[in-house]
């Protein structure tokens, strides 16, 4: 597909706690084995996008061990291919500050990357936002409908999230955008369509459009591009009808990765293949004794315990007696033996030790920090 | 050509063998490909012996049913052999002027493939088959073999008296030095067995490849005329004691044996051993899903199955939908495979992509052997549909769909 | 399986030729891997073809001397065919039971890989041969299969009247659609000749060949049955003109005017077409090196050549050394060959990796032909050494060191 | 082999001037169509080293475009492979600044990348020396002589050049070292050893130095290890015999250049194979009427008009008329017709219009920066 697809690998409103103090958002992990980074490359490479530019700010570390060169996601390229771009790995990036000012100003100082593709259009994403999409429907829709600047945007269903700070949109009955508000309230009603933080548009209109912004010092993309300039430019919604998660805080994470366990749900998600990078685990083993109801579990692990409505990363042990309940267990996690969890978030190499109980609520569960020894 | 690098070591995996002691199972992939413990293939315990016993060049000689084998090869980069120099390569036959000519025998595999070989410039090669399972570190065989100055080391196990009869037996003196071959004797002189691992200096083996082929008479056999051809000439054959868990999967009960060995702690194959791990090539899928009703007792599941029925020793390969009320005991169900509500498996095998019905008996009848025994296997083969309420005997082979007529 | 994905096109290259016409230049390899345009193999032109038209999946069909071939590939990596999904497979015959086949012809050869197509779902299936020097865009050859709803599209170009007699001719409505083959007519209704590249609706095309396998007395030829028996069958097959540069590069004389042309800037045949770039597998060599006496006057040079006698209308690969006084025209010296002191080449092929000493004279007497005609083309074989003073005459064609002996 | 490669890809005392304004040290071309960065990385491959992190610091935008995923070094690796290591990628580096505050404190800032190699040993290598070395022979004498670590020295040579700030040691007759110095001269005398920047030692040792001297605030590789505790570890010195070039500021960098018009210099650098990145460029073209000589020329190069002594990397076109004498071209630079150009460095992607005329000195050349059009 002749199109180049960048993707933000953090929000600007994201309140994840223990989660991004040592990762970017792009790289939580989310659905047992995967990273949200995982699904959003994945939705390029099924829409033959191969072309891709990460735009990352700090805390990129595990991001880039996750992607390596790229294999996972056959992007190790000659031609197009991934690239991770970093402010301080900008040509000539003196300063030594790496702070963006906004979206448009860390676009700005991705040029150099964006510029060099051959595409004609680009995609864009946030990390905000889980789901399947087809971007090759999308551009088409895009070309056809002519449209400057194609907006994806969704109704939220019952259940579902939205983060204070979210972009709502009003349209008129051709989908034209003609007004952007940002969520101020805990829920939102249905009828109100989301952005999904998505956007196709010509690769030259969007060079126009930041080196514009850049020079008048406007940084907000929403507020800067979409919001001010919906009466000049042509900006159309795309409705995404599937299902979507959102992630921007610890209660709805935990929310988000529970509708997985309704089959229905999960096949929705995983339709198209989504790739995440091979750890070479082998196989989850059951032992005598064990007793799992209502969980995914990863490769690798190890149950000898209980385990229930739970969401288990790769390489999981729980020990004999054990509990792990409405409990999400990042990889290579330890759980020893007569342990009680509930409503738990364990990152990833925690240790929980013998006998030790640990309790959350569904709507503040309990996040352990990465590498604890509980 | 003068700038490519010299190998110290490099591996020739002879994967041309169809295996037809497995059946069904072998009808559409060569013995190699054949899948194992949950998600390998047989062929994946020879290639990470050999990246973790650091050789990186890696020929492959197939002949029969390449395809699937190849396409699971890929570019070798799951074994981490997608190398510049050096890397997997596979070696079919081919033509040299107006006609071609098929592998003869083991030997003439490698003959075949001189020019193939000496591209790396090796001094050693390392001779081995794609159809066993074990944990082997060659780069510590070969060291033995350049410390006892061999031509040719065989590995060797220790097998039981009355198993000598299926083997090729080696008779050494005390320093293991080879004096004598015997093929498949009824009363061996020892117990060492080989495993069908050879290291050779090349430039010996060169030698003798080409005296063997030049003889008219010969079958071109590693074990039945190439070894025993050194061994008159005088050369340095030392064997090398292997002491750990082996197993030629070759037939049926073998292959159901060894799976059966993962999920039992006394036998010393550990599939979970980071500084040796088996590596294969993933499939794209997502995490397992375990539901409401599921029972798991010693039990195998790998990526992408959803599992809702009562699980016991048994091995469960990727994509496997068990449906709820189904139990299986004791049995292996590969890729892709589907087991329906209430029906029941019991040491069976059911190969890739077959889709088994409601309220099916699978190994119906299925009684302990003397002497403690398992009972027969029975085997479904792969991309067949058994439809509802089919019993299946214990031992049957299944190859062909068996779909009930309308009104029956 | 299921999670394969469908292509919509892929491309299946029959590199199977032995092209016994190259002589002594296709001893040790096929033809699709001879070193051509300075640093290329032939086949890079039809791989960078497919890959600059978004074909990402290719089938090399080889059974002739494929090791070279093979190792030139490699994993597809230098063409950015080393893809997870499809990428460059290579393709040769294999025994599907008891005993193997080898490619009767070239339909025969796509059928016996029917299985390997259908890996990838293809819509159409892009059949096309390793040897011919060209730039096409195959996406825009498939707009047109897709448009005129084709069963069939072959690509044509116009050849002089006078030249119908070596190919394949193809006469059309004034729609292009085809209603009759001549084969190699003396006297051509059209001018248009095939050029070896057919775009088939796979359906289609999978239907005709295993009609065909069926028919005993079928020489399982593309352009000899499979096409006329679609015409017959009433299927719809479209030409579709090609206009740029073409050349079969199945003569000497050809491989030696074909690169002669990448020199002419009237012949239509750029390489530095940064948006049609020409891939190949590049060797690890330093820039090259101009001494003190050089003199280059239209002249390709590659990497780690080092030059320091005098030159015209020639072209040199990679790591070649010409030493003082010697002086090249209109000639071709391949990979790593060496030039001594004062020798002289004119109209020669020197092959790679040869040793041409001091004082040497090739070529010798090559004087214009009638018409304008270029003299006959000399060449030297590979892995050879000419020794000092030796002189060989126009047309030679030398396949063996010649040495003098001591006191000559 | 068992061992780690850590290469610093900058150096502290360079003044390499418009070179290093757009990149770090490592990624300047040299030799025609390299870049430093490819002797370095082929020693390491050709030893056997496929286990390679490089320290970055600014500018390193050069050094990831040129690298990619490492596929022409064979270092696109699922086990060990290589790694683009930069302050900002450290996992909780919640500071934005990003600078180093010496040697040692960025490699305990790549500490997390460096313990997870399963490696013995580490060889450490900066990137102002270019040489070919076999690091196995080095690493056998490391062992045999029970080093605790080795430094790897050189003796001067006849118009051989050291800049300023370079580590001079003294040694007993075991070649244990006991001394070492600054250059504060010009020039030295050609007796006296160098330290090439280059070290092996076992990790563990590196990583027990490295977090004591984090911990008394000490910070520089050469003054608070080599220095400091020579009289403590056993530092040995391994000679390096060969041939070498240092690259620490224009004139140098000039004449390093020069030396490989010598084609017995070039064969010694050029004896094992050297990597670099592959362009797919065509090869280079002499026309009728060019005039080249004791030149070295790239694949891509189109010469239409005379070369003398001078180096020209991939894809520069040399127009009619012009005459190129004693410079530097770097890749993608245009020179139009009626050029005159003496000891001039071109760095990259310049265009230098019909009869303009450059000329420096030999100890002074005229630099233009990437891009400039004159």
């Amino acid at each position: 597909m002749n199109a180049l697809g960048i993707i933000f690998s953090y929000s600007e409103y994201e309140n994840l706690r223990e989660l991004t103090k040592i990762r970017t958002l792009a790289s939580i992990p989310f659905a047992g084995k995967y990273r949200i980074i995982d699904f959003i490359l994945s939705n390029y490479v099924n829409s033959g996008i191969h072309d891709i530019s990460i735009i990352t700010k700090i805390n990129y570390h595990s991001l880039v061990d996750h992607l390596g060169a790229g294999k996972e996601w056959d992007l190790t390229r000659k031609i197009g291919g991934l690239r991770i771009l970093s402010p301080f790995s900008t040509p000539g990036s003196l300063d030594n500050t790496g702070n963006y000012k906004g979206t448009i100003d860390a676009l700005y100082k991705s040029m150099h990357s964006i510029k060099r593709s051959m595409a004609e259009y680009v995609i864009i994403a946030g990390s905000n936002f889980i789901c399947s999409i087809d971007y090759e429907e999308v551009l088409k829709s895009h070309i056809e409908r002519n449209a400057d600047i194609t907006l994806i945007y969704t109704y939220p269903r019952e259940g579902e999230i939205l983060p204070h700070g979210a972009a709502m949109i009003r349209m008129d009955e051709s989908e034209r955008v003609y007004e952007l508000n940002y969520n101020k309230m805990d829920s939102i009603s249905q009828d109100m369509p989301v952005c999904m933080s998505m956007f196709v548009l010509r690769k030259s209109l969007l060079e126009s459009l930041v080196a514009d912004s850049i020079a008048f010092g406007r940084y907000d993309f929403y507020r800067d591009i979409i919001q001010r300039l919906c009466g000049n430019l042509n900006i159309l919604g795309y409705e995404h009808k599937n299902i979507y998660f959102e992630v921007s805080n610890v209660t709805d994470y935990m929310k988000e990765n529970m509708k997985l366990l309704d089959e229905q749900t999960s096949k929705k998600v995983f339709e198209k293949p989504v790739y995440t990078k091979i750890k070479d685990s082998v196989p989850a083993y059951y032992c005598a004794g064990s007793q799992v109801s209502n969980s995914i579990i990863s490769d690798g692990c190890k149950i000898e315990g209980t385990v229930i409505n739970s969401v288990l990363s790769r390489g999981v042990i729980v020990g004999k007696g054990s509990v792990v309940k409405n409990s999400i267990i990042m990889q290579d996690t330890e759980i020893l033996n007569n342990v009680t969890l509930n409503n738990v978030i364990l990152d990833k190499e925690v240790i929980v030790r013998e006998n030790r109980q640990l309790v959350g609520h569904e709507t503040y569960p309990v996040v352990i920090e990465k590498k604890s020894i509980i | 050509m003068s700038r490519e690098k010299k190998k110290e070591m490099i591996a020739m995996l002879l994967a041309g063998g169809q295996g037809s002691r497995l059946g069904i199972l072998t009808k559409h992939v060569a013995k190699p490909a054949i899948p194992f413990g949950g998600k390998y293939r047989i062929i994946d315990f020879t290639l990470s012996n050999c990246v973790n016993s650091g050789i990186d060049t890696v020929g492959v000689l197939t002949q029969y049913r390449p395809l699937e084998l190849n396409s699971y090869i890929g570019n070798g980069q799951p074994w981490d052999l997608d190398r510049l120099f050096g890397g997997i390569s596979i070696l079919p036959p081919y033509t040299k002027s107006k006609e071609g000519e098929w592998y003869k025998g083991t030997a003439n595999a490698i003959y075949q493939n001189i020019e193939y070989i000496e591209m790396s410039n090796p001094t050693y090669v390392l001779v081995l088959s794609g159809d066993h399972i074990y944990k082997m570190n060659y780069k510590m065989m070969l060291e033995y073999h350049i410390e006892t100055e061999a031509a040719c080391t065989i590995a060797v196990l220790n097998v039981p008296p009355e198993e000598t009869y299926r083997f090729g037996m080696i008779n050494t003196d005390e320093n293991l030095k080879i004096y004598e071959f015997e093929e498949k004797p009824l009363h061996a002189k020892s117990t060492m067995a080989s495993m069908g691992v050879y290291i050779f200096t090349w430039e010996k083996l060169k030698s003798y490849l080409i005296a063997d082929e030049a003889n008219k008479k010969s079958e071109n056999d590693f074990g039945k005329n190439i070894m025993p051809m050194m061994l008159e000439a005088g050369e340095n054959l030392y064997a090398y004691e292997y002491k750990g868990y082996w197993k030629d999967v070759g037939t049926v009960e073998s292959l159901w044996e060894s799976n059966m060995d993962l999920l039992d702690p006394d036998v010393p194959i550990e599939l979970n051993d980071p500084p040796w791990r088996i590596y294969s090539r993933n499939e794209t899928l997502p995490s397992q899903y375990i539901g409401n009703n599921a029972k798991l007792n010693n039990v195998m599941v790998s990526d992408g199955c959803s599992i809702n029925g009562e699980l016991e020793k048994s091995i469960i390969f990727p994509d496997v939908k068990i449906k709820e009320g189904a139990v299986i005991k004791n049995s292996i169900v590969m890729q892709g495979a589907t087991v329906g509500n209430n029906t029941a498996l019991n040491y069976a095998i059911i190969a890739s992509d077959t889709v088994i019905g409601d309220n099916v008996c699978i190994g119906a009848g299925a009684a302990m052997g003397p002497d403690g025994h398992h009972p027969e296997i029975t085997v479904i083969g792969p991309y067949i549909t058994i439809d509802d309420g089919v019993v299946i005997p214990a031992g049957a082979m299944i190859e062909e769909s068996i779909i009930k007529k309308e009104g029956e």
